[in-house]
């Protein structure tokens, strides 16, 4: 627990130093203080993770909090580590990142600053057993993000993200601060201990209670339609901001589910399939529209959204296995949502870090702008390629590993009794499996056009290769990629503990049925593996001593063909598009061609945000309306003033005499 | 005796109702001062003599002198002839104000039967009176207007307190005094700027701060 | 020494009046603020406050929920004080202006005390109407056209509305009649006796009066005029300290109210008109141009917070009493910073100010620390409260009044923020060339009050802790 | 060992019969006599002996693209089960990384054809990409509903219990069949979805993504593309292979039927023509419909007494 505490405050003392350090020092410090708070983490998270017992300190602070207890528990330790981990990355990440802003000292001394304050929030949020302190830790993450998020607050739409950000968090944390006030209140106590004698002691109040958490923690962690703060966040804010956004902060809203779940004990069996379900759509949804984006960061977010909504099928799994009391289930669904939560937020990050690259040498997001960067910066481009392989749950990278334990939990799911379990798992195969084509359509796109081919417009300075500080943290993230992909067994130790206090009785055999379960992939993996080197090797001595020549494209005949005669992402996916066009709403302006000899003609195409198009847009401007008949009372006039407090004396005399 | 007083007290306010003279409004409030100082002679004697000394002094001297005279000078001062055409015309104000009167003598009547311990026609005339000058307050524009309702608005108020005749400890009355003056004084030292600065002393040029 | 903290302000104006030394006026303001903050301070700190006394037989005394107010008010004074220095310099007033300047303000405070003090319901009226009076001289200090506007309409419509609230007391004494007395004291302890009818017909009379100095919906019409029109240390008193002082004496009624046996009655009352008055300031926060004008709504709007808060009961009279403080501590030094703003920028114009963290990075945080600070963010005590007021409401069973709350106090944010990150974020709308460094007195006092706020957030200090629940305790 | 062989067998030459047969067909139809069986085993040893003209925007991605491509396609090969030889690999859920390697392979594909740089080429991976968005899903539910009735997570045990069960499955697996049949077509990029001797690059799907593709790289598309239908069309004899015959016998019977798949294929080639690109999809979503109705019958089997 010692290390623990000197860790965190290692994490915040360092963002206080970075703050007040002049020039390079501060990114410096910035990068060894969460480096050191990540080594001394590390030997209780493995103790805890690996089944040691569980590390706990009580504290006694003042009214309203009372007894705050700090408890390392697996599923602590398991956000722990990613928190940590994706800290100090995004740290080490910004050494290069961010120099690009030095100028601006105050706002860098702004940005370390918070950003250390994020992680250290978090780190204590996963810790902490006190819905007092729990609250305040999480404002404080959304504060520290919004101001991470709002950094280049000197562009109109990024503060306008920022704001949207920070309402959309506070709108959720008030379904939080109502839920655990109400808990308190029941509980007459803040500690988790007791809430969760509360909800043992009656279930119609945990189901409304989870319908609130959910809604509270589903509006942080992006679950449809509570998502549209993602899209707009993410890509104001510097890129290892985003990173951290995407790869661990949205994790903390399924941390908090499954830390209610761990409370509440097995969930009503409506609520298992609401969370499933909500989470499939999601799946859909984010895939759906991260394929019509063209902001290669939007694109991303919504890609978030999507392995958020996996994620949720994952815990929705695990509570349908715990409502239904199949063991199988439970165990399945809680190990391919962790193991998802950690590999987005290995390739998510290693995507996001690669955006940064190209915005840093490019300075842009669009990218039907890029192309042919792979020439430039083959590293990222190559990091960035297992990532989308990765993303997409191909084979032999990570994250096929999460995906297959939740296909094989719903293949399990269809032996089960239940009809509706049964319809559910295929719904759910079928739903994850178009999400995975889906997710291969976007990625090969955004690939394909920016790293493949060639520059679409002119470079104005050929750009160059990320530096070694941007490419360590890639790199290191690509490592675990491959090596849980190749291995998927390393990972079992870690998962054991964490999947066992979720799943309770399931818990033993657990980690023999993983073993079990996935000794054969390993070796068809191993097989695969085998087969690529024969045939590479195959392919190279036939090519031994032949000639190769190089030669421009195949260019059907025509004599002049430009860069900008390549497939753009829009024509990519517009066939696509044009099958899903009933959920994604897409402005469309086109100026036709006119006359003979036209001058000039133009198309352009914005895609929407479904639940912003039919959800907020429309009940914003309801609320401006509704608000707009207030206007007449502040009319200036004296004598109107004094009359309202006569009509509502007058009506108060009215209601008393009425006998009130 | 007391009775006639009183009903006079409350005629004066339709008699403001009726005119449209500034200083007519003035000469009301000073001739409702009188009044009321007869009224306390006349009336009013579970008092212990330190108070009915101080209402006597209160009455004649500022209620029927002191201020009256004050809002005369700054009318003279500012050359102030009439009101302006109100939002509701004399004509029904007047009657909305008979009603009103009317309605206070309900008022007594009813406090009879409730018996509560309440002079009933000092209590029905004075809650008449409230109405009445809060009435006025809405629909009358003059600025100079407003103080010197608001000043029949106290009277209303003060014979209300006398209704009850629940005597109030000394220094509250002084400092309940002193307030009202203090106030009127700040009324009528604003009443001169906004003159100056604005143009007309008409309310609605105080519109500017709005949203 | 409790007779001091009514005379010495009195006194102090009364010398200050004829004798116009600048270097007076200073001392005197500093003088009266330090003798305030070690009365209010020194027994927070350490010795146990005075028992609750008297003076003048009995019309005074200073009961705990009372020195809880003083404490906030004589904080908040101290930091409008220091700031006042600053003001004189920035406008170059004369001695002549200094000391008028000097004189309301100490007349202010002491009616403000007064008010707090007062044991008896008339004398509480009496300085209620004081504090308008002697407030408006301050109001209208800078002589603009708007000011003289505001000031006419606080003046009246107060005048007025207090006037109604003084109806409220004499039907109440025709309700207490066989009591004869308007000694709290007595009113408490004889409250089933008095007649609830005329009760509540004088709470209602009561409420719209005091509620017009309170600024609650229906009768807030004049408070955003008021606010943003007066010199900002004296906006950073109305909205820190008169606000609080008149919510004092309404709470002092309530409880007559409870005690009566209708609290029902009351508390409906009270949820009423405080959802009125943040459903209001909710209306206009989004549609607001002038951020003087944005804090003043902000100031209804937490009225109506507390005000929930005490219809709420149980614990949210805590919760009430905890966010009174917040609000005019984060209040005061919003008010205050809007005076750099405006020095900076010459305009009350939301969308005139831009960049203040590059303009003047001082200014910009303070601003942005205490909009966080007052929009309920931790470590900040207003969360605090707004989770306590949460609770209270799932005590009372309110439970259905959360999510409007909830509702409305996120669109505020969304207006409030948008505001004022927009004014703090940003560039500048002139190219300012090296960052600009004000005085630091334009500084400190806000940063003092935030720090305060920072303290009690942070971690409530057993004897604060201590002293809320006494005051608490005050309306059971 | 026998088992083993006799697969790899399949491997190495049923791809190059399928096609000859299927063009054989198309020939014999069109009244022509047509290539020999062999042909295209021809051409890929031609090519494999060939070098290689590649275009100079590509980088390594287009370089290990085919190789990728094919490696997948083997994988699955090997996971597929041979009536009466059995798989090389098959474990519970082979039919999820089956799934996964083929669309690895798919990846790459579309990869090194955008790596070209070529409008058209991008064309072809915006339709391949788009049209297995609609098989994938079809694929996954029609296995879905095939373990729901079986009970079984692997091909193996799925197609070892499937017909044992009852003359009912025959109306579950003839719909497979049709189901799988389609895929076929779909994957293989054949009439109506595809057209492999096009000449017009705008139509083409699968052709056009590999016109810079030559030498080796050409060779392994074309027995991947190749090797890829012999795979679906296993499993749709497996469905109708009675699975209590012996094994010779129902090895034979399954090299009958994957030369009658073949010859359909061939058949529908030569009376249908190819649908229009807009069409396309529609024809693509009847398997997700076929696959449905399966699911829904099976459901309603195993649910049977509701």
């Amino acid at each position: 627990m010692t290390l623990v505490l000197a860790g965190l405050g290692l994490v915040f003392s360092g963002g206080a130093l970075a703050a007040l350090a002049k020039g390079n020092a501060g990114r410096l410090i910035s990068t060894i203080t969460t480096l050191a708070s990540f080594l001394l983490l590390l030997p209780p998270i493995y103790s805890v993770l690996t089944g040691g017992e569980t590390r706990q300190m009580v504290l006694q602070w003042s009214e309203p909090a009372g007894m705050v207890r700090f408890v390392i528990d697996p599923l602590a330790a398991f956000f722990m580590f990613i928190i940590a981990l994706g800290g100090w990355l995004s740290a080490f990440y910004s050494m290069d990142y961010m120099r690009a802003y030095r100028e601006d000292a105050q706002g860098l001394s702004a940005y370390y600053f918070f950003l250390h304050l994020l992680i250290a929030s978090m780190l204590v949020l996963v810790i902490v057993q006190n819905a007092f302190v729990f609250l305040v830790a999480w404002e404080l993450m959304s504060l520290a993000s919004f101001f991470l998020v709002s950094f280049e607050n000197g562009k109109e739409e990024v503060r306008k993200a920022g704001l949207y950000y920070l309402v959309a968090m506070q709108a959720g944390a008030a379904f939080l601060i109502a839920a655990f006030a109400f808990m308190s209140f029941k509980a007459g106590s803040m500690d988790f201990a007791r809430f969760s004698e509360v909800f043992h002691q009656d279930a119609g109040l945990s189901l409304w209670m989870f319908l609130l958490f959910f809604v509270g923690f589903g509006a942080k962690a992006g679950f449809f339609p509570l998502h549209t703060w993602l899209p707009l966040a993410h890509p104001a804010a510097p890129s290892p901001v985003s990173a951290i956004l995407s790869g661990v902060m949205i994790k903390t809203g399924i941390y908090g589910l499954l830390r209610i779940l761990l409370l509440m004990g097995p969930p009503e069996k409506g609520l298992a399939m609401m969370v499933f379900l909500v989470s499939l759509v999601s799946g859909l949804f984010g895939v759906m529209n991260a394929i019509a984006q063209r902001d290669i960061k939007k694109l991303l977010a919504y890609s978030s959204i999507e392995n958020i909504g996996i994620i949720g099928m994952g815990i929705g799994l695990g509570m349908l296995g715990q409502a239904y009391g199949q063991p199988g289930l439970t165990v399945l669904g809680f190990s391919g949502a962790l193991l998802h939560v950690f590999n987005h937020f290995t390739f998510k990050s290693v995507l996001f870090y690669g955006a940064g690259v190209v915005y840093a040498r490019v300075h842009t997001r669009n990218i039907e702008d890029l192309g042919g960067l792979i020439r430039f910066m083959p590293w990222t481009a190559t990091l960035f390629l297992i990532a989308s392989l990765a993303i997409s749950g191909l084979p032999a990278l990570n994250g096929f590993v999460g995906e297959f334990a939740l296909y094989y939990g719903m293949a399990t799911g269809l032996l089960s009794a239940s009809p509706g379990v049964i319809l559910l798992s295929l719904v759910g195969i079928a739903g994850l499996a178009f999400i995975g084509v889906m997710a291969v359509l976007c990625f090969t796109n955004v690939f394909g056009v920016s790293f493949l081919g060639v520059n679409r417009r002119p470079f104005a300075h050929a750009p160059g290769e990320a530096s070694g500080w941007m490419l360590l943290p890639m790199g290191l993230l690509s490592v675990l990629i491959v090596l849980i992909g190749l291995y998927p067994p390393i990972t079992f130790p870690f998962l054991q503990q964490v999947v066992g206090s979720l799943a309770g009785e399931a818990a033993p055999a657990l980690r023999t049925e993983l073993g079990v379960l996935y000794a054969p992939v390993v070796r068809a993996i191993g097989l695969f593996a085998l087969i690529l080197l024969g045939l590479f090797l195959l392919r190279s001595w036939m090519l031994r001593n032949k000639r190769i020549a190089v030669f421009k494209t195949w260019d059907c005949g025509y004599q002049a063909p430009g860069s900008r005669f390549q497939y753009t992402a829009s024509s990519f996916a517009a066939p696509f598009l044009s099958l899903t066009r009933a959920v994604l709403p897409v402005t469309r302006r086109l100026l036709r061609p006119q006359g003979l000899f036209p001058e000039d003609a133009s198309f352009e195409s914005r895609p929407r945000d479904l639940a912003d198009v039919v959800l907020f847009s429309p009940l914003l401007g309801l609320l401006r309306k509704f608000f707009g008949l207030f206007t007449w009372i502040q009319s200036g006039k004296t004598q109107r003033y004094i009359l309202y407090g006569l009509v509502f004396l007058l009506l108060v005399i009215i209601w008393i005499v009425g006998g009130g | 005796m007391t009775d006639l007083l009183i009903v006079f007290i409350g005629t004066s306010m339709l008699y403001v109702f009726a005119a449209s003279r500034i200083e007519a409004y003035i000469k009301t409030l000073s001739l409702q001062g009188l009044l009321f100082f007869l009224l306390v002679l006349a009336d009013i004697d579970e008092l212990n003599d330190v108070n009915f000394f101080f209402l006597l002094f209160e009455t004649l001297v500022i209620k029927a002198l002191v201020i009256p005279y004050f809002l005369l000078r700054v009318i003279r001062k500012n050359e102030i002839g009439r009101e302006v055409e109100p939002y509701l015309s004399q004509f029904y104000s007047l009657l909305i104000a008979s009603m009103v009167f009317i309605a206070g003598f309900g008022m007594a009547f009813w406090s009879l039967e409730i018996a509560a311990g309440i002079k009933p026609l000092y209590f029905g005339v004075s809650i008449s009176l409230i109405v009445s000058s809060l009435l006025l307050i809405v629909i009358r524009k003059r600025i100079i207007t407003h103080i010197l309702i608001y000043m029949l608005l106290e009277n209303g108020i003060f014979l209300l307190s006398l209704s009850v005749a629940n005597e109030m400890p000394v220094m509250v009355n002084v400092g309940i005094l002193l307030d009202l003056f203090v106030g009127i004084y700040l009324l009528v030292i604003f009443f001169n700027k906004i003159h100056a600065m604005f143009d007309g002393s008409h309310i609605d040029v105080l519109t500017e701060l709005r949203d | 020494m409790n007779t001091a903290l009514l005379l010495v302000p009195v006194l102090s104006a009364l010398v200050l009046l004829p004798v116009r030394r600048k270097v007076l006026t200073r001392v005197l303001l500093i003088g009266n603020a330090a003798f305030y903050l070690l009365y209010a301070l020194v027994p927070v700190l350490g010795r146990p406050w005075p028992a609750p006394f008297f003076l003048l037989n009995g019309y005074f005394s200073l009961d705990d929920i009372g020195f809880y107010f003083l404490l906030i008010l004589s904080l908040v004074f101290a930091a409008s004080a220091l700031y006042s220095l600053t003001y004189f310099k920035e406008h170059g007033l004369d001695s002549r202006q200094e000391s008028i300047y000097g004189a309301a303000m100490l007349l202010f405070l002491a009616a403000m005390t007064g008010a707090i003090l007062s044991a008896h319901l008339a004398l509480l009226w009496v300085f209620v109407e004081a504090t308008t009076l002697t407030s408006a001289v301050l109001i209208y200090f800078e002589r603009k056209k708007t000011s003289l506007e505001a000031t006419w309409k606080y003046i009246y419509i107060c005048s007025v509305g207090i006037a109604l609230a003084f109806v409220g007391i004499i039907v109440l004494s025709v309700g207490s009649k066989a009591l004869g007395s308007l000694f709290f004291a007595d009113l408490y302890t004889y409250a089933p006796q008095i007649n609830p009818f005329w009760l509540k017909i004088a709470f209602a009379f009561i409420l719209v009066g005091f509620g017009t100095k309170i600024g609650i919906a229906p009768m807030h019409a004049w408070l955003p005029d008021a606010h943003s029109e007066a010199p900002s240390p004296v906006s950073a008193l109305l909205s820190g300290t008169l606000l609080n002082t008149a919510l004092l004496a309404l709470v002092r009624i309530y409880e007559i109210m409870t005690r009566a046996g209708l609290s029902s009655f009351a508390r409906f009352l009270l949820l009423l008109t405080g959802f009125l008055s943040i459903l209001v300031s909710a209306a206009f926060m989004l549609r607001l141009v002038n951020y003087k004008r944005m804090l003043a709504y902000s100031s209804i709007e937490n009225m109506g917070i507390i005000l929930l808060g005490i219809g709420a009961g149980g614990g949210g009279i805590f919760a009430a009493l905890l966010h009174s403080a917040a609000h005019s501590l984060s209040k005061a030094s919003l008010f205050l910073t809007s005076g750099n703003i405006l020095h900076l920028h010459h305009s009350k114009e939301i969308k005139d100010v831009r960049g203040l963290l590059k303009t003047d990075p001082r200014t910009g945080w303070v601003w942005l620390i205490s909009v966080l600070a007052i929009s309920g963010f931790p470590p900040f005590p207003a969360f605090m409260s707004k989770f306590l007021l949460i609770k209270a409401f799932f005590e009372a069973g309110l439970s259905g009044y959360v999510v409007p709350l909830f509702l409305l106090l996120v669109i505020i944010l969304a207006g409030m923020g948008g505001a004022a990150f927009d004014m703090a974020f940003g560039q500048p709308p002139v190219p300012s060339g090296p960052p600009v460094k004000q005085a630091a007195l334009r500084y400190l006092p806000q940063a003092a009050l935030l720090l305060v706020l920072l303290l009690v957030g942070v971690h409530l200090p057993a004897k604060v802790l201590d002293l809320l629940q006494q005051a608490a305790l005050f309306l059971r | 060992m026998m088992e083993g062989l006799i697969v790899f067998v399949l491997i190495g030459f049923a791809p190059f019969l399928f096609v000859g047969i299927i063009n054989r067909v198309k020939a014999i139809w069109a009244g022509r006599r047509g290539a020999p069986l062999l042909q295209s085993l021809y051409d890929f040893v031609k090519l494999m002996r060939k070098g290689q003209v590649v275009s100079g925007t590509t980088s390594f991605v287009f370089r290990i693209g085919p190789t990728v491509y094919l490696g997948g396609v083997l994988l699955a090969a090997l996971l597929t089960p041979v009536p009466g030889a059995g798989a090389v690999m098959g474990f519970a859920g082979d039919f999820l990384l089956f799934a996964y390697v083929l669309g690895l392979g798919k990846f790459f594909l579309i990869l090194s054809a955008m790596d070209t740089g070529s409008s058209f080429e991008g064309m072809g991976a915006s339709r391949e990409a788009t049209f297995s968005t609609i098989v994938e899903p079809a694929f996954f539910i029609l296995i879905g509903s095939l373990v729901l009735l079986t009970g079984h997570l692997s091909f193996e045990g799925i197609f070892q219990t499937l017909n044992a069960i009852s003359g009912y499955t025959v109306l579950v697996s003839s719909l497979s069949v049709l189901c799988l049949f389609l895929m076929l077509l779909t994957e293989g990029a054949r009439v109506p979805v595809d057209d492999p001797n096009t000449h017009l690059e705008l139509t083409m799907i699968h052709e056009v993504m590999v016109l810079d593709t030559s030498g080796p790289d050409l060779a392994f598309i074309q027995y991947a593309s190749a090797l890829k239908m012999v795979v679906v069309a296993t499993l749709m004899a497996h469905l109708l292979v009675p699975p209590d015959l012996p094994a010779w016998a129902s090895t034979g019977l399954y090299l009958a039927l994957l030369a009658a798949t073949a010859g359909a294929v061939g058949a529908v080639e030569s009376l249908i023509a190819r649908l229009r690109m807009s069409h396309v999809p529609q024809f693509i979503f009847l398997m997700t419909a076929l696959a449905w109705t399966v699911f829904a019958s099976v459901l309603f089997f195993s649910q049977g007494d509701f």
